[in-house]
């Protein structure tokens, strides 16, 4: 297991003379596959942070934020050490948006097949995208397609 | 978090996965079921009971590894999935391609 | 000039228990494109409350949502009567994020023309989206393409 | 909000632009200079020291218009555009197609 150091900075609202404003959260993790695991409890913990009774909203968000991550890292950045993969949450009063951005090319998410074609089910990959997409309530992507927001309604 | 393999008495090699089955160790899993076919064994039972999240690449090491079983002659099960887990497998229509048992024990009850 | 209802609805973070969230701002428009010069100043004085010295930001936020506030009302939907237009705005610590999303059936945002080509140069349309891209942070589509959101950092 | 349209002593129809040009009332500005070119003015000026923003549909109509006058032998110009209007001509390269003054004065001295 490896274990390759993971930034985590916690941001809240330092703009007392405004309305309150978000708590946004931000992540920077290598390229390894083997940071995973470590950056999505963060990002869950973090996200979730005084919201009671919301297994089903946590188990989804982890999901979701562990697929965008294996993409970020395999597909984004091709496992380049040289290369990060940004995390940000967005915590709303009735919402949560999840930004994972990688350095690589970007994609064309419309030409992702549908992995539920009979055709496609024996296939040991492509699952990831379609599941994000059934988990969370909206995933809007950059016009590069290098980044990825995804996000969860509180209710 | 790791994967734990008993072996029944019935002959059921059986793996449990705690924590989570994820790209970072499904290679652990497709390892660990590979040496045990390799060695003669053709039951498996993975159990999920103590699991907390599965993502595309762990499902997708499922579907080599039950595709592998099969073809050498055996069966492959899955068991103690929650109501969360057992959604991946419908959402992505798994559900169909595998055996699954509420529990260890009935999945060995007629294995 | 028509005088078609908006609704507009400020809703701002409720629970005390956790750490501050963002304020949300809402507003309903009708497709009609007499209503945009209102639905502009609205999103703009709520989001820009408290936020001293930001004629810039204003300028760009301005025209952005006007742009996106006419696509919506003449693109998606066509001028529809029975179709409405829907602004978020999210205001966070050092961005906003300003949703405008139609019931229409959305469109792909690759295949509009660069406006600034010379064969292009002389058309009276087809500048709003590219507008957008040069005066906002960021542009994101949901799949659909009926819902662009549209983020501004504050410096 | 609206056109405020005058005379200049040198036979310029100049233009004033108070509030916003936009989708929402574009056609008005076209109609008001269509209706001058109609009667036979060729030379205009649009100022737009009393406005506040511009958009895409406001720029077209520029456009189009400029076109117009410049097919019956005439022509358009515009003044008055603070930092953030001209911004706008740059980014859509607009700013090759008209002739700019800073300030009405300007536009109206060598016209
Ligand atoms: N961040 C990314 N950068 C580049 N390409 C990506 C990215 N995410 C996804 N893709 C592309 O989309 C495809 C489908 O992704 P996904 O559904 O997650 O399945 P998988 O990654 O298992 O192939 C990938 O094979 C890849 O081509
Ligand atoms: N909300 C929308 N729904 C459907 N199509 C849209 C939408 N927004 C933009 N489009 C499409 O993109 C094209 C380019 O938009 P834009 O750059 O704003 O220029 P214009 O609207 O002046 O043509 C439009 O002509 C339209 O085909």
């Amino acid at each position: 297991m490896t274990t390759a150091p993971l930034q985590l900075c916690v941001r809240r609202s330092q703009s007392a003379a405004s309305a309150a404003l978000a708590t946004q959260v931000t992540l920077r993790m290598p390229s390894d596959v083997g940071c995973i695991e470590q950056a999505v409890s963060l990002v869950a913990r973090h996200c979730l942070t005084g919201t009671a009774g919301c297994d089903r909203l946590r188990f989804r968000l982890q999901v979701a934020v562990a697929e965008a991550l294996a993409n970020a890292v395999i597909r984004g950045n091709r496992e380049d050490p040289r290369k990060w993969v940004y995390v940000e949450a967005e915590l709303l009063p009735d919402r949560i948006h999840v930004y994972v951005t990688d350095e690589g090319d970007g994609f064309d998410p419309a030409q992702v097949p549908e992995p539920v074609l009979p055709e496609q089910l024996f296939e040991s990959c492509g699952r990831g995208l379609f599941l994000i997409r059934k988990l969370v309530d909206e995933v809007r992507f950059n016009e590069q397609g290098n980044s990825i927001c995804m996000t969860l309604s509180r209710q | 978090m790791g994967f734990e393999e008993t072996k029944d008495s019935s002959g059921v090699v059986v793996v449990r996965v705690d924590g989570q089955l994820i790209v970072g160790n499904r290679q652990e899993l497709k390892d660990l079921v590979n040496r045990a076919l390799d060695a003669g064994e053709r039951k498996f039972l993975i159990d999920f009971g103590r699991t907390g999240y599965i993502d595309s690449s762990g499902l997708g090491a499922l579907v080599s590894l039950s595709k592998r079983v099969r073809e050498l002659g055996g069966e492959l099960r899955l068991s103690g999935l929650n109501e969360d887990l057992r959604s991946l497998f419908e959402l992505t229509k798994l559900d169909t391609l595998f055996a699954i048992a509420d529990t260890p024990e009935q999945a060995l009850a007629n294995f």
